[in-house]
């Protein structure tokens, strides 16, 4: 209990600190996650809104596809990206393992199944007299598909912000292709995980309160550009 | 991809008043249950079609297979000279796509986009690649606009439209297509006279072939002394119109041809006078008494 | 001593340069560089933030620590995703060596492996010394001990007094946990139960604790920390110049002297001790 | 590469095979995960409704919270429950610290935010005119909140889907509260991270796959369950 | 809790006729704009009220304060007999509740919940504490069906149904509970004449409280001969109607008081003869002409 009282104490101190590597590991966070969720939004988003409007074949399939990956284990996830990307891997040439690319790369992959799976309910919940009215006044694919995005955009926030949540908490993978070294792929995850270890419980606590507080500030951003795109709005 | 649609006989679509729209076979089932039958259906540019029936017999249904947004479950459909559905072929998604771009579906639901009054009529105009912010757009939009009464609307949430409101929107954002077939599902069923008036007027505007010309607005307010009169420069523009109306009065001022759906039937087909003196089938006698029910 | 900055040719241009966050563009076959792979429980230790500054201001090569699993730390080295392992865990050391994937094992330091258990000490092997006995009589009681179970350094260790008790440690008392050292000590902690820790970890956890420490200072407690290099042979493009440079470091005097102290202040002891040129 | 294909091997051998100890900790999973989103699902389908719904002072600061809770990293969460549930915790004397009592705290914590704010962003999508038709029928509060939980059912399926997703695939809160004690509280995640820390890469990712195919099974379920209780609808 | 709510001067209550519903200075705002504001509206049991004006007018407003179901911005309301809002208080929500429960509100836009169509009027009838599957509540289930029409139609999927068929469920679902006081928002504007002779029928029923003695039941198909009557057993069962339309040939049908309103304003009140012959203010007579647009 000292520890969780001690946590919020010692969280005030770093962020009235200025501490620079604090800072670094704050920045590197947000990018990291920040640039996961947009490229899984941009790859999600669409393929979601597919999803929930194709007739294809093997459809309901994929959906189910996608509603699994939510669960993908982020461990196996930074397993696999780490043999791709491995020196001996298919994708060593790059030699992004142990880089902040490698990082977005395996946070993109736990986000975008999150983003596009919760893209396809929310365009999904739909009244289908959408689809038929964009339909009837000469709306192609494409453009029944951006209306329908436009119409369930507040659910579709709610998608980002729950993809948001599974980067900016995921620690498995990060810890895996990123490697947690100091001043370059530390994350404020793998960080708490490196307290723990070396029980400094309040100052992985403190690391934590401050993770939710960024978080905090980034729905409240997506929440605000939300409500203020859609003019009047019952609560 | 585009092998379903076979450009009718070049000497048959050039004559003197080819169909615009010709059906045979037309079939709905939905659950299991056949809810639209229609044995042969062919319309004429230039109609002014009223469709009745009572509530359940398939007329939305009817709509919904002519604007091409639903696909039938058997028979024929030609639209515009192309063939759309039939003998196992079906239009490519790319020309079932040119081919909806020339009409235009009012539901009988109407659904505002969430966004201003303004921005559902700018976006629809963005769909046929209008720009929306160009001077000939707005121009079209105001028109539209105008012509339902929402003008002094035009910056609401059209979320918060009242059901007339949202209504008439629904219908202006038919009109400001200016499309060459214009479907329309009950769209005076919520309003009071004065609109039903103003929403009556914009539709046979768009009939007759008015304000399709630059700069020659429709009158907002045409009152019921002025009648209206075709396009007299003989531009070809009218629009061929089908209407979904429970309203006979509306059909009778309206329309120039009535059909009578009956149980997914299409059991009365005849023109506006004929229909109102001498319709045939006794259902119909029935439904003008106010007697028939579904 | 260690002499001043820029000790050795080859980087003399760069190793003035002040090393700045978020500059270094990671590639492993960056020069300036060198990823080592590592233990979970060597970095909990804390004692690379002690080691490393001084050798990157030495040497003007960055050190990337990647600590993971003591067997994956081997199996990323034998990807070719590493340029140096620093671990413990002597005989997959040597095998890793062996195999060709190592170049040579240089002992660094040693610390120690001690027996820890509630105050009560209800198996009553407190205050002793060997080993081996405190575990059979662990056994015999069947008082409650919680095993790393995960192949670790520890784990090995542990078996391998198990082994020379000619135990086969098996039964309710006996949980295989599976975690890291600090999840294991928390968890025998909760349990009152045994547990076989190094003092690193125990020290830094030792605040939350109520275990005490009742068996150390036996041989076979030892723990000695093995530093190789990744052979270039196997894979030409590890940094080996780099790995070179931080072995030699390790095994300097002034390396082993920050090796030797650190802790001191904090702990009141040591945490490990010096071991270069020894035969652990 | 290798390590995967033979991965796919390994997880075949493992369902074929009739391990006890491996179908031990698959059923394992299964209790703690659907407890845990069983639990959360009580808690948070109707609490999110009610973030919906209501409107009390301080609905949007609460919905923010808890939309910043789906980010809550799950090593936090594990160190939390840890030191509330130690001896020296406030709960310690329930002795749960260690069991898979404790494990379906540590998930139920992680997976209840996700399911109360997607649950809101469900409820809050649909049209007010259900609200106002439940409310002019003579429904009570509480009738109005069951009936929109209702009417959202198919969107409310889905915030099921992502809360059993992240409950499945954490590893971090189960690993410190649970503590991975073979035949005791070794889950799939846990299980995963030992071989990985091992080297062992392609049984990890066996059971990785065998995690995403259980999940994949669990999913189809409820949506099959969903789409039965939904007569006709729309696709 | 409850102490907003103020029971009235008991002489007054059990006076000859006291009022079912007073307002005083009702507002409602939307966005700013004010979309209601009635000076005075009292309603007397057993009126039936047509509510008329230009879409857009606050027809709908209206009914949602009376149903309870909205909080006006500024004013008093009192309902049966009970100050809900009003001078500072509010009613609790309990009460409230009690209220609403003596009530029944059909929106202008149907709802159907996503159930069969018995399901929505089990539900509704399970709000109201009466066991679904209990023989009364499925009697009456029947009843209400028949009464607009949907009896085959019960263990169809709402959300499936017609625009009309949809909208006879709405009305369904509050006949189906018997409510004292009905408030509708044009109930039949998607209907046929038909189906708007059934659901007419319907509505009247309630209102004169027939149907509402056990195994009295409507009858489905009442026809335009047989004049229906009050209930001849004095039953004070009789509802109360205000019914939001545009069609003034149901006001004249079925009302036996129009208000009219204008922009927000009630400008006309007026027993529904005098509504039609000798409405006072000019607005009023525009719009009867059909020229009124707002
Ligand atoms: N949130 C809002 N912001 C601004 N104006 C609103 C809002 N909600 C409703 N309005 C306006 O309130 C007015 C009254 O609406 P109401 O639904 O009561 O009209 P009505 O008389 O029922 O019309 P109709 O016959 O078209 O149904 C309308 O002009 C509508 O645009
Ligand atoms: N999915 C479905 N399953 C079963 N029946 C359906 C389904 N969808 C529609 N129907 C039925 O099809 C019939 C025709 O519907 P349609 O909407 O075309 O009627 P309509 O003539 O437009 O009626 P209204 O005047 O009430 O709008 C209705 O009886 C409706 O219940
Ligand atoms: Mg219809
Ligand atoms: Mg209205």
């Amino acid at each position: 209990m000292r520890d969780i009282v001690e946590g919020f104490r010692q969280a005030w101190g770093l962020i009235a600190g200025g501490d620079a590597e604090f800072w670094g590991i704050v920045l590197l966070s947000l990018q990291v996650s920040g640039l996961s969720v947009a490229i899984g939004a941009a790859v999600g988003v669409p393929a979601g809104a597919l999803l929930a409007l194709g007739r294809f074949r093997g459809r309901q399939l994929l959906l189910n596809a996608v509603y699994t990956l939510m669960g993908l284990p982020p461990v196996v996830a930074g397993l696999v990206i780490y043999l791709l990307f491995s020196h001996s891997g298919p994708l060593g040439f790059l030699h992004w393992l142990f880089t902040p690319a490698a990082m977005v790369v395996a946070q993109t992959c736990l986000a975008a199944p999150i983003i596009t799976g919760l893209t396809a309910v929310a365009v999904g919940s739909l009244d289908d007299n959408v689809r038929l009215t964009a339909l009837g006044l000469g709306a192609s694919r494409w453009q029944v598909l951006v209306a329908m995005i436009s119409e369930a955009r507040y659910a579709i926030v709610g998608a980002l912000v729950s993809g948001l949540g599974r980067a900016m908490a995921e620690v498995g993978a990060v810890m895996m292709v990123g490697g947690n070294i100091r001043w370059e792929t530390r994350v404020m995850t793998t960080a708490i995980v490196l307290q723990t270890g070396q029980g400094n419980y309040s100052m992985a606590i403190a690391l934590g309160l401050v993770l939710l507080g960024v978080a905090f500030v980034l729905n409240t951003g997506m929440l605000v550009l939300q409500r203020a795109g859609e003019g009047v709005r019952r609560v | 991809m585009d092998t379903g649609a076979v450009q009718r006989d070049p000497a048959e679509a050039g004559g003197g008043q080819p169909p615009l729209l010709e059906a045979s076979g037309l079939k709905m089932v939905y659950g299991g249950r056949t809810v639209l039958a229609v044995q042969r259906l062919a319309v004429r540019p230039r109609e002014f079609i009223a469709v009745v029936g009572p509530s359940g017999a398939g007329k939305s249904t009817l709509l919904r297979l002519l604007a091409l947004v639903e696909k039938p479950a058997a028979g024929e459909l030609w639209l515009f000279g192309r063939k759309v559905w039939g003998g196992g072929a079906r239009a490519g998604e790319k020309e079932l796509l040119q081919l909806r771009r020339r009409l235009a579906l009012v539901l009988q639901t109407p659904v505002p986009f969430r966004t201003s009054v303004w921005g559902n009529l700018a976006r629809v105009l963005g769909w046929h690649g209008q720009a929306p912010g160009a001077p000939e757009s707005r121009r079209r939009i105001r028109q539209a606009l105008q012509a339902v009464g929402l003008a002094d609307k035009a910056q609401q949430a059209a979320a918060s439209l009242s059901g007339g409101e949202a209504q008439r929107l629904a219908v202006a954002r038919a009109l400001v297509l200016q499309p060459q077939l214009a479907l329309l599902d009950e769209p005076t069923a919520n309003l009071d006279p004065g609109n039903v008036a103003l929403v009556e007027a914009g539709v046979r505007s768009l009939w007759l072939g008015l304000g399709r010309g630059r700069g020659q607005g429709l009158d907002p307010h045409p009152g019921g002394e002025q009648e209206l009169r075709p396009n007299p420069c003989g531009d070809p523009g009218g629009a061929t119109v089908i209407m979904v109306t429970h309203n006979l009065f509306q059909a009778r001022r309206l329309a120039t041809r009535v059909l009578f759906f009956w149980d997914g039937q299409l059991v009365e087909d005849q023109p506006v006078d004929q229909f109102f003196t001498a319709a045939r089938d006794p259902r119909t006698q029935a439904f003008l008494q106010g007697k028939a029910v579904f | 001593t260690w002499p001043g900055p820029a000790p050795l040719g080859g980087f003399s241009g760069r190793a003035d340069l002040p090393v700045r966050p978020g500059t270094v563009q990671a590639a492993p076959h960056d020069p300036h560089s060198i990823v080592v792979a590592s233990t979970t429980s060597t970095q909990d230790s804390g004692i690379f933030d002690v080691i490393l500054p001084v050798f990157e201001k030495n040497t003007g090569i960055r050190v990337k620590v990647v600590a993971v699993g003591t067997g994956q730390a081997i199996e990323l080295a034998e990807r070719g995703d590493a340029d140096v392992i620093f671990v413990h865990a002597r005989a997959s050391e040597e095998e890793f060596v062996a195999k060709g994937f190592g170049v040579r094992r240089y002992p660094v330091m040693y610390n120690d492996f001690v027996i820890v258990g509630p105050a009560a000490d209800p198996a009553g092997i407190g205050g002793g010394k060997d080993a081996v006995a405190a575990f059979r009589q662990i056994a015999a009681k069947q008082a409650l001990f919680v095993s790393r179970g995960d192949n670790s350094g520890t784990h090995i260790k542990e078996k391998e007094i198990w082994k020379a008790a000619g135990l086969v440690p098996k039964g309710g008392w006996y949980k295989e946990a599976g975690t890291g050292m600090g999840n294991t000590l928390r968890m025998a902690d909760e349990m009152g139960a045994y547990t076989l820790a190094d003092r690193s970890t125990y020290l830094h956890l030792q605040s939350h604790l109520r275990l005490k420490i009742l068996v150390q200072g036996d041989r076979i407690l030892f723990n000695p920390y093995g530093v190789t290099a990744v052979n270039p042979r196997k894979f030409p493009d590890v940094n080996y110049a780099g790995a070179q440079k931080f072995i030699q470091f390790l095994t300097s005097p002034e390396g082993q002297k920050l090796i030797g102290e650190y802790g001191r202040e904090q702990f009141g002891q040591p945490l490990f001790f010096p071991a270069a040129g020894s035969d652990l």
